[in-house]
């Protein structure tokens, strides 16, 4: 038997390792001749750099919540951005009464923490009670059913959101203590507000896992991940565990709402759409189900977004790079996706399903 | 309170429980300012606006639920009163709230205009009392509808929707007619006059009664002409089946004509939909592979035209083509992208796939928008100056000349996907959609099958953007936002997933309607969102379902269908 | 196979019967066009009253008493840019108003039509008014993109339309194809408030060098790029010209690249809320601690400074202007206050009430009045009565029509200054410089 | 006798896991052959590696003489293997025809203008597609439920129409996947009967997983046994029920339910 076992290699894997390859030259290429050009100073690359830890911080809490529930039902939860929405607006009616009746500037510590407290509960609400009204029912329906209710559910929430509150744009109010900067050494300094938010998405991340790896829920969490039936079995109340799943999901939306607001304080309807689609491509970055990835996607993407378009498209001499952020953004995620399609850490739960 | 007795009477805790949702409902009808805003337009004249009746609407869907949860007749009306009632507590106690308080900066639909409106101009208590007794009243009519016989029941809602609907269409349906002349007068006393929109009260009545009877006497003997249609010999069915085509392509050539020039424009704003309806409908209805980003070949098929034909003087490529060869390059480079986009996510499963050309629909926009691209294709200036084509001797300009060629693309595109549908690459798109894996253990090359159905789905929504690049005679980057993909997307569930008439029925809801309804845009996509929630839930299949074919029992009909088809 | 062909046969004689029915002869697709191709002249120039023989090129409007006068608006009243659009409307009621109700003996009537500010709610406007031919002129519409879709439409139905807030330079460029007979506006061409704003940059602010960020929409983009010609024709220096998309939040990155340029002056003629984003952020880059912002009128409203915060103070924005302290203007926003309620939401209501005006006059002037009370409206005598116009004196100036339009001559813009104060809360800012 | 199937040291891991352990086996052709062994013992892993479901790391598999091992598993269909699975795994919205016109799929020429302009190809194609689906249904015993939405169907009927679409591509080679999982003795025999007079009337090779050892052993000619993943034996039905490592394997390990004891009648596992 001396045949050789024919080749899988065809057409369409060579034209993709075609586009890959000139794409990775034209990044090369780019980031070389802008680095030439000696344009911006060290200082410069470091806000950029900074800047888009805190940006990516916020996507991976976003992000963690698509992961979780994926994880759980396969099913990609796009009213996530909603949820996210949702408890930066009430978030922002709590702020901003606290602010006006001046409670907020004697306890500001305690003002923000009600905030957070306020934007969690609505996500956890709401993301709860989209579980019980839109996807329960759907349980075990083919897989597209789910998917077009999420999408369906995305754009109520966002116009309910509209024609509850408005239009019109509104801003947190501006917390004295976490304005202005950190000096680290010569001109390096660091907006006081970005350690915040680092520290803040840290802090619950590493809660989350905690959570996940250590109580009884957590555990029954990643039983239910793997074998649902199997979890039943074991005497799990496996819809508890997807309504736990929702929640902690939420909480950590709202948490990112409120985070997100700090830094931009601008809230709309419609804030939650952008950042949505964001944290869900830094979660199949990083390997959807799979919430180490969801972290490391988020803050992967949230750098690549911040020095990316300069870095790569201002020494080709492209004008306004930035508007071609998401461009970049997305075409990474094609590439990701074509070359390692488990994403960067992989799928937690990669069984076949042949 | 045993448990015999409640067999007998009603579940007390759910029925108030379905008035509490009721009313919640309700509420946020309210709250988002539908009321308000739909009560500008009016179905009956001077008697019953828009806003209320979206808002009976839920009363008697309230009294529905509440009259379904009873056990017996007499408690089922008892229920849905019950729940009416609640309902109209709920709401009571909102204008109550929204009166005594200013919440307008937080809620800024909590307007002392919405109170009005609810308490119908009586003030607070009397109004509330009206409204609670309103609940009441829509509430056990839902009862009363509930326990009524199936087909009396569908006579009724039959009905009540047909009168709603021409109430809503009053002013389209008084301007198309308005060019008969002995129609005038029998459209006067049906409609409200002068100024005055919707129904006359009278014209209400005649439209209920005469569509419910109808509806009644044909449910009736439906099934006797349809059993004496079978009974004919083949040859005079099929004479009758061509006789019915031929109608339809007269009514076809004829439509402008009577619809005059406004209604024409929004056929064609439909039909361009249709177009895009149909090529998705291949994509996801067929193939079950969920493309979220088809807006793109839509804005290719259009930038190209644009590019080729323009001669604005301001691109770089200049060429001023003629249309009729801008087309099919137009088309050919939709085809090219939609095979570019499907080489990619050959490999990608539902999810992954929605994201991934989520991101590819972004980056045609973001493009196109760019001023990287600017000098190639106007960037946010857009391309302007896109000339009008000939046709012999017709210059494609006005609705009724831009109609035949938008009508000329929908049948093609229909002919092309109904042939597909019924062919080795229907049956193998379908089976993908079913299970991917075992579609590839029998044989089917998913390589070839999906960039076809990819390429395919393209072309129509390419064909479609070309004809908008006419049409509007400019085209800007924002004309090609995610939303028309969702649109897109939300038509062809709403009318079936993977059924030809569904994509016909779901753009004359979702493309054809809001045209015609446009000063609610502002709810469109709220309404689209719980359109798709609730569709999910209650009617998958959508509106028009995929048909089956019937193939065995049929089996010698099969050849000579086919031979006919042909011809 | 033979009753094929009966069917056939019949389907044949239907179809030519019908055809016969239409007025035979020529295809049923030539007739159909036709047919409604001529609807709109047709109506319009029906039936004469005796006496009158309508001489005018392009036809004549005919109202019988008691028929309204019928004008129509075709504004973007809902969606994100509905204040725009409810700003025009409230002027075009009150001018109606102001006459109570009546022009030459008939009833004013307004009807109206929702643009969407896109091309497509653009044209599908145009065809609804275009296709009523008791309709003699229009008021609208706000977005560019609109009038470039519906004016073809308007124009080729021989009516006139005004716009209170079009300003893309193109529609009243003769030698574009976007230019069409009949169309005017009493708004200001961009190429006066990009010249505007860069005059006051280089001469007023004595600066040498500045940054532009547009948002991707086509007003923006025309806008900057207009400064942007114009400050380098000065000799001034454009260090950067960005864009960001709309729905962005982070503004940090591409301003530190603008910082890279050290430009003293960012021009972002963008809207809420990526403005106040550029605004704030700015701030906290290095290397921009300390450059002056400036706006436009897409940013000239009260919710900005507010909240935009500290950031906003100091920037400048450049605008329409009218006099606060001019009689009329004052008499306009006191009856705003009666008929409609509070201020007005946007900038462009004076613009609007000019545009209603002006053509509310010319329809006194050019209007035939028979005996019987009966009016007749030369289309084309309504058009020349419009580029007529000299030395209007209206709320936004002394207004002039060019034979391409443009009635606005840029007297009615000015350029602010934020302080504190409208960080407050007050609305609106001082006027700082006029050209 | 030629063979059909010859597969040379196949291995296939998962992560850590060796599912299928160096295992050669060749199969006879037109013979009915059988594959045994506990849960987990690789058997399903091994059919996917033939019908091109997974690609062993190691080995190969030759198909009449071709070699099949790493081919996509359409390329593997059209060369003349066909399958049906374990649970089953119908195109549960289409009619039961549509079903088995889908699996004639490698036989039809017809493309994308074929199918537009109704070429004559296209009526060729679909005429015999159709044809082909009629007889099938009625060999398998479905007539007059060819128009059901195949989910509708019983769950025997489900069963045989799944083996009908793997026939209609007209395979050399068919692998059953417990074909007679859920069913009752009966059926079980009635099934036997049915799996003989298939490769009677179209001459092709079947090869099957079953745990119901009376069908096993009343109707295989050759057997082979497998536990983790590793051939222990190899033989005809009467070589293999008196194989000592067979029957350790079985029992050694307490799975008493399925052994071989119980060979005399005891319905396959509940489905």
């Amino acid at each position: 038997m001396q045949s050789y076992r024919i080749k899988k290699i065809n057409f369409t894997d060579v034209f993709m390792w075609v586009v890959g390859a000139a794409l990775l030259l034209l990044i090369v290429v780019g980031s070389f001749l802008t680095l030439q050009e000696e344009k911006y100073t060290a200082v410069q690359w470091f806000d950029l750099a900074v800047f888009g830890l805190a940006q990516g911080s916020v996507y991976a809490l976003i992000a963690l919540g698509y992961t979780l529930v994926y994880g759980i039902l396969r099913m990609i939860n796009f009213a996530h951005s909603e949820i996210f929405m949702s408890g930066a607006f009430i978030g922002y009616f709590a702020a901003s009464s606290m602010q006006k009746s001046g409670f907020m500037q004697e306890n500001p510590l305690l003002g923000i923490l009600i905030t957070f407290f306020v934007a969690m509960t609505t996500s956890t609400v709401l993301a709860v009670l989209l579980e019980r009204i839109a996807y329960r029912p759907l349980r075990g329906a083919p897989r597209l059913v789910p998917l077009i209710t999420a999408i369906g559910a995305s754009f109520f929430l966002q116009y309910v959101f509209r024609g509850l509150f408005g239009t019109h744009n509104r801003a947190y109010p501006e917390i004295e203590i976490i304005k202005g900067t950190v000096p680290i050494s010569g001109d390096f300094q660091i907006q006081k507000i970005q350690i915040v938010v680092i520290l803040a998405a840290a802090l619950m991340m590493a809660l989350l896992v905690l959570f996940v790896q250590y109580t009884k829920t957590g555990k029954a969490m990643r039983a239910v991940s793997e074998d649902k039936a199997v979890a039943a079995l074991m005497g799990i109340d496996v819809d508890k565990i997807i309504v736990n799943t929702f929640a902690l999901g939420a909480a950590l939306a709202g948490a990112a709402g409120v985070l997100y607001c700090f830094m931009f304080r601008i809230v709309t309807f419609y804030m939650g759409f952008i950042p949505g689609i964001k944290a869900f491509t830094a979660a199949v970055l990083g390997g959807i189900g799979n919430p180490a990835g969801a972290m490391l996607g988020g803050l992967f993407l949230g750098i690549f977004e911040s020095l990316g378009p300069t870095l790569f498209l201002d020494g080709l001499g492209i004008p306004a790079p930035y508007q071609l952020k998401d461009v970049i953004a997305f075409t990474m995620l094609v590439m990701v996706l074509i070359f390692r399609p488990t994403g960067i850490l992989g799928e937690r739960l990669s069984k076949t399903k042949a | 309170m045993s448990s015999i007795q409640q067999q007998n009477t009603f579940d007390w805790k759910k029925t108030l429980q379905i008035g509490l949702i009721g009313g919640a409902v309700g509420v946020l009808i309210a709250m988002v300012g539908m009321v308000e805003e739909f009560n500008k337009r009016d179905i009956i004249a001077g008697t019953l606006t828009m806003g209320w009746t979206i808002l009976s609407l839920t009363m008697l869907v309230t009294g529905l639920f509440a009259a379904r949860a009873a056990a017996s007749n007499a408690s089922s009306v008892v229920g849905s009163i019950v729940a009416g009632t609640i309902f109209g507590a709920v709401m009571s106690i909102l204008v109550w709230i929204v009166d005594k308080y200013n919440i307008r900066d937080i809620l800024v639909n909590a307007s002392p205009t919405l109170v009005k409106h609810l308490t119908f101009e009586k003030g607070i208590p009397n109004g509330l009392f009206m409204l609670i007794g309103l609940g009441a009243a829509v509430g056990g009519l839902g009862g009363v509808i509930q326990i009524l016989p199936e087909n009396i029941r569908r006579a009724i809602s039959l009905g009540l929707g047909i009168a709603a609907l021409l109430g809503l269409l009053q002013e389209i349906i008084q301007v198309s007619l308005a060019n008969f002349e002995g129609a005038s007068k029998a459209v006067e006393w049906m409609f409200g006059k002068g100024t005055e929109k919707g129904l006359s009260l009278a014209g209400a009545i005649l439209v209920f009664v005469v569509v419910a009877a109808g509806n009644y006497l044909w449910t009736g003997n439906a099934s006797k002409i349809s059993a004496g249609f079978e009974k004919l010999p083949q040859s005079s069915r099929k004479s009758f089946r061509w006789l019915g085509y031929g109608l339809l392509f007269l009514a076809l050539i004829y439509l402008p004509v009577v619809l005059g020039l406004y209604l024409t424009e929004v056929v064609n704003v439909t039909g361009l939909f249709i177009l895009m309806g149909l090529g998705l409908n291949i994509v996801v209805g067929f193939a079950g592979l969920l493309d979220l980003g088809y807006v793109a070949f839509y804005a290719v098929g259009a930038y190209t035209v644009g590019v080729l034909t323009n001669l604005s003087g301001e691109l770089t490529l200049n060429l001023g083509w003629n249309f009729w060869l801008a087309l099919p390059i137009g088309v050919a480079l939709a085809v090219l992208a939609g095979v570019a986009l499907g080489v990619p996510v050959l490999n990608m499963r539902g999810d992954y796939l929605a994201i991934v050309t989520l991101g590819f629909g972004e980056i045609i926009r973001i493009l196109a928008l760019s001023d990287f691209l600017k000098p190639h294709i106007g960037g946010s200036q857009g391309i302007v100056n896109i000339p009008p084509p000939g046709f012999l001797d017709v210059i494609i300009k006005t609705p009724q000349t831009l109609y035949y060629l938008i009508v000329a693309g929908c049948l093609l595109a229909l002919f092309i996907s109904s042939r597909l549908r019924d062919s080795r690459l229907g049956r193998s798109w379908k089976a993908l959609r079913e299970d991917e894996d075992v579609a590839q253990a029998m044989g089917i090359n998913l390589v070839a099958t999906k960039l076809l159905a990819f390429a395919t789905g393209a072309a129509f929504s390419g064909l479609s953007g070309s004809i908008l690049a006419i049409k509007l005679g400019t085209i800007y980057p924002h004309s090609f936002a995610l939303l028309i993909s969702i649109n897109v997307l939300a038509l062809i569930i709403v009318g079936g997933m993977g059924s030809i008439p569904g994509v016909f029925v779901g753009a004359l809801l979702l493309a054809g309607m809001p045209e015609l309804l446009r000063e609610f845009a502002e709810y469109r996509l709220l309404i689209y969102g719980a359109l798709l929630v609730v569709m999910m839930q209650v009617r998958p299949e959508g509106f028009w379902p995929e048909a089956t074919h019937k193939r065995e029992l049929h089996a010698e009909n099969a050849e000579p269908q086919a031979e006919g088809g042909a011809a | 196979m033979n009753k094929r062909l009966l069917a056939l046969l019949s389907l044949l004689a239907i179809a030519s019967m019908a055809l016969a029915a239409c007025g035979g002869g020529g295809a049923a697709t030539e007739a159909a066009t036709e047919a409604a191709t001529e609807a709109a002249t047709e109506a319009a120039t029906e039936a004469p009253a005796a006496g009158f023989e309508c001489t005018d090129a392009i036809g004549c409007v005919d109202i019988a008493p008691g028929d309204p006068i019928h004008i129509a608006y075709a504004l973007t009243v809902s969606g994100a840019t509905a204040s725009l659009g409810e700003d025009s409307k409230g002027a075009i009621e009150i001018a109606i108003a102001d006459r109570g109700g009546e022009l030459v003996g008939h009833p004013i009537e307004l009807t109206g039509e929702d643009t969407l500010c896109n091309a497509e709610g653009g044209q599908a406007a145009g065809t609804k008014i275009s296709a009523d031919a008791t309709i003699i002129g229009v008021i609208g519409t706000n977005c560019s993109s609109e009038a470039r879709a519906a004016m073809p439409l308007i124009s080729q139905a021989g009516m006139v339309m005004i716009s209170p807030s079009n300003t893309n330079p193109d529609l009243t460029d003769p030698t574009h194809s976007d230019h069409h007979p009949g169309y005017f506006r009493t708004a200001h061409n961009d190429l006066f408030q990009g010249r505007i704003a860069a005059e006051f940059a280089y001469n007023e602010l004595g600066l040498k060098k500045v940054a532009t960020i547009h948002d991707g929409s086509p007003y923006a983009e025309s806008l900057q790029r207009v400064f942007a010609e114009v400050f380098a024709e000065l000799g001034g220096e454009v260090t950067a010209q960005e864009a960001v998309n709309v729905g962005d939040t982070d503004m940090k990155p591409v301003l530190t690249s603008i910082a890279a340029g050290a430009p003293e002056l960012i021009y972002f003629p963008i809207f809420e809320p990526e403005g106040n984003l550029i605004a704030a952020q700015s701030k906290e880059v290095a290397g921009l601690e300390n450059v002056l912002l400036m706006g436009a009128d897409g940013l000239f409203a009260d919710t900005f400074p507010e909240a935009t915060g500290s950031a906003a103070s100091g920037m400048y924005l450049s605008g329409p202007y009218v006099d606060v302290n001019n009689e009329a203007y004052k008499a306009f926003l006191q009856k705003w206050a009666d008929q409609i309620g509070g201020v007005p939401p946007s900038g462009f209501h004076a613009h609007a009430y000019d545009a209603t005006n002006i053509l509310l006059n010319a329809i006194e002037e050019v209007a035939v009045v028979d005996a019987d009370g009966t009016v007749h409206i030369g289309r084309q005598a309504l058009r020349d009565a419009i580029y007529a116009v000299k030395g209007f004196a209206g709320l936004t100036g002394t207004l002039s029509c060019d034979e391409n339009g443009d009635c606005a001559t840029g007297e009615a813009l000015g350029v602010f200054q934020l302080s504190d104060a409208e960080v407050n809360g007050a609305w609106p800012p001082p006027v700082l410089w006029q050209p | 006798m030629t063979d059909i199937l010859t597969a040379t040291g196949v291995t296939k891991q998962f992560g850590g896991l060796t599912a299928v352990n160096n295992l050669s086996i060749k199969i006879p052709d037109q013979s009915i052959s059988s594959i045994i062994g506990p849960n987990g013992a690789g058997k399903t892993t091994f059919f996917n590696c033939v019908t091109g479901f997974y690609t062993p790391e190691m080995g190969a598999i030759h198909f009449r003489g071709n070699r099949i091992d790493g081919l996509r598993s359409d390329q593997v269909t059209q060369m003349g293997v066909s399958r049906t699975y374990q649970n089953i795994r119908l195109f549960s919205n289409l009619t039961a025809i549509e079903n088995v016109m889908v699996g004639y799929e490698p036989h039809l020429k017809t493309n994308w203008l074929d199918a537009v302009f109704h070429t004559p190809r296209y009526h060729n194609d679909e005429k015999a597609a159709h044809e082909e689906a009629i007889k099938l249904i009625r060999f398998v015993g479905l007539t007059g439920l060819g128009d059901q939405i195949a989910r509708n169907l019983p769950y025997g009927a489900q069963r045989r129409l799944e083996i009908a679409r793997a026939l209609a591509s007209k395979p050399g080679l068919l692998l059953l996947d417990e074909p007679t999982a859920g069913m009752n003795p009966n059926e079980t025999v009635e099934m036997m009967h049915f799996i003989r007079n298939l490769r009677d009337s179209f001459g092709i090779t079947i090869m099957l997983i079953e745990h119901d050892m009376r069908l096993v052993m009343g109707i295989s000619e050759q057997v082979t046994v497998l536990d983790f993943g590793e051939k222990i034996a190899e033989g005809t039905p009467k070589d293999i029920q008196s194989n000592p490592r067979v029957i350790e394997a079985y029992l050694g390990r307490g799975a008493a339910t399925e052994g071989m004891a119980a060979a005399t009648g005891k319905p396959g596992k509940p489905h």
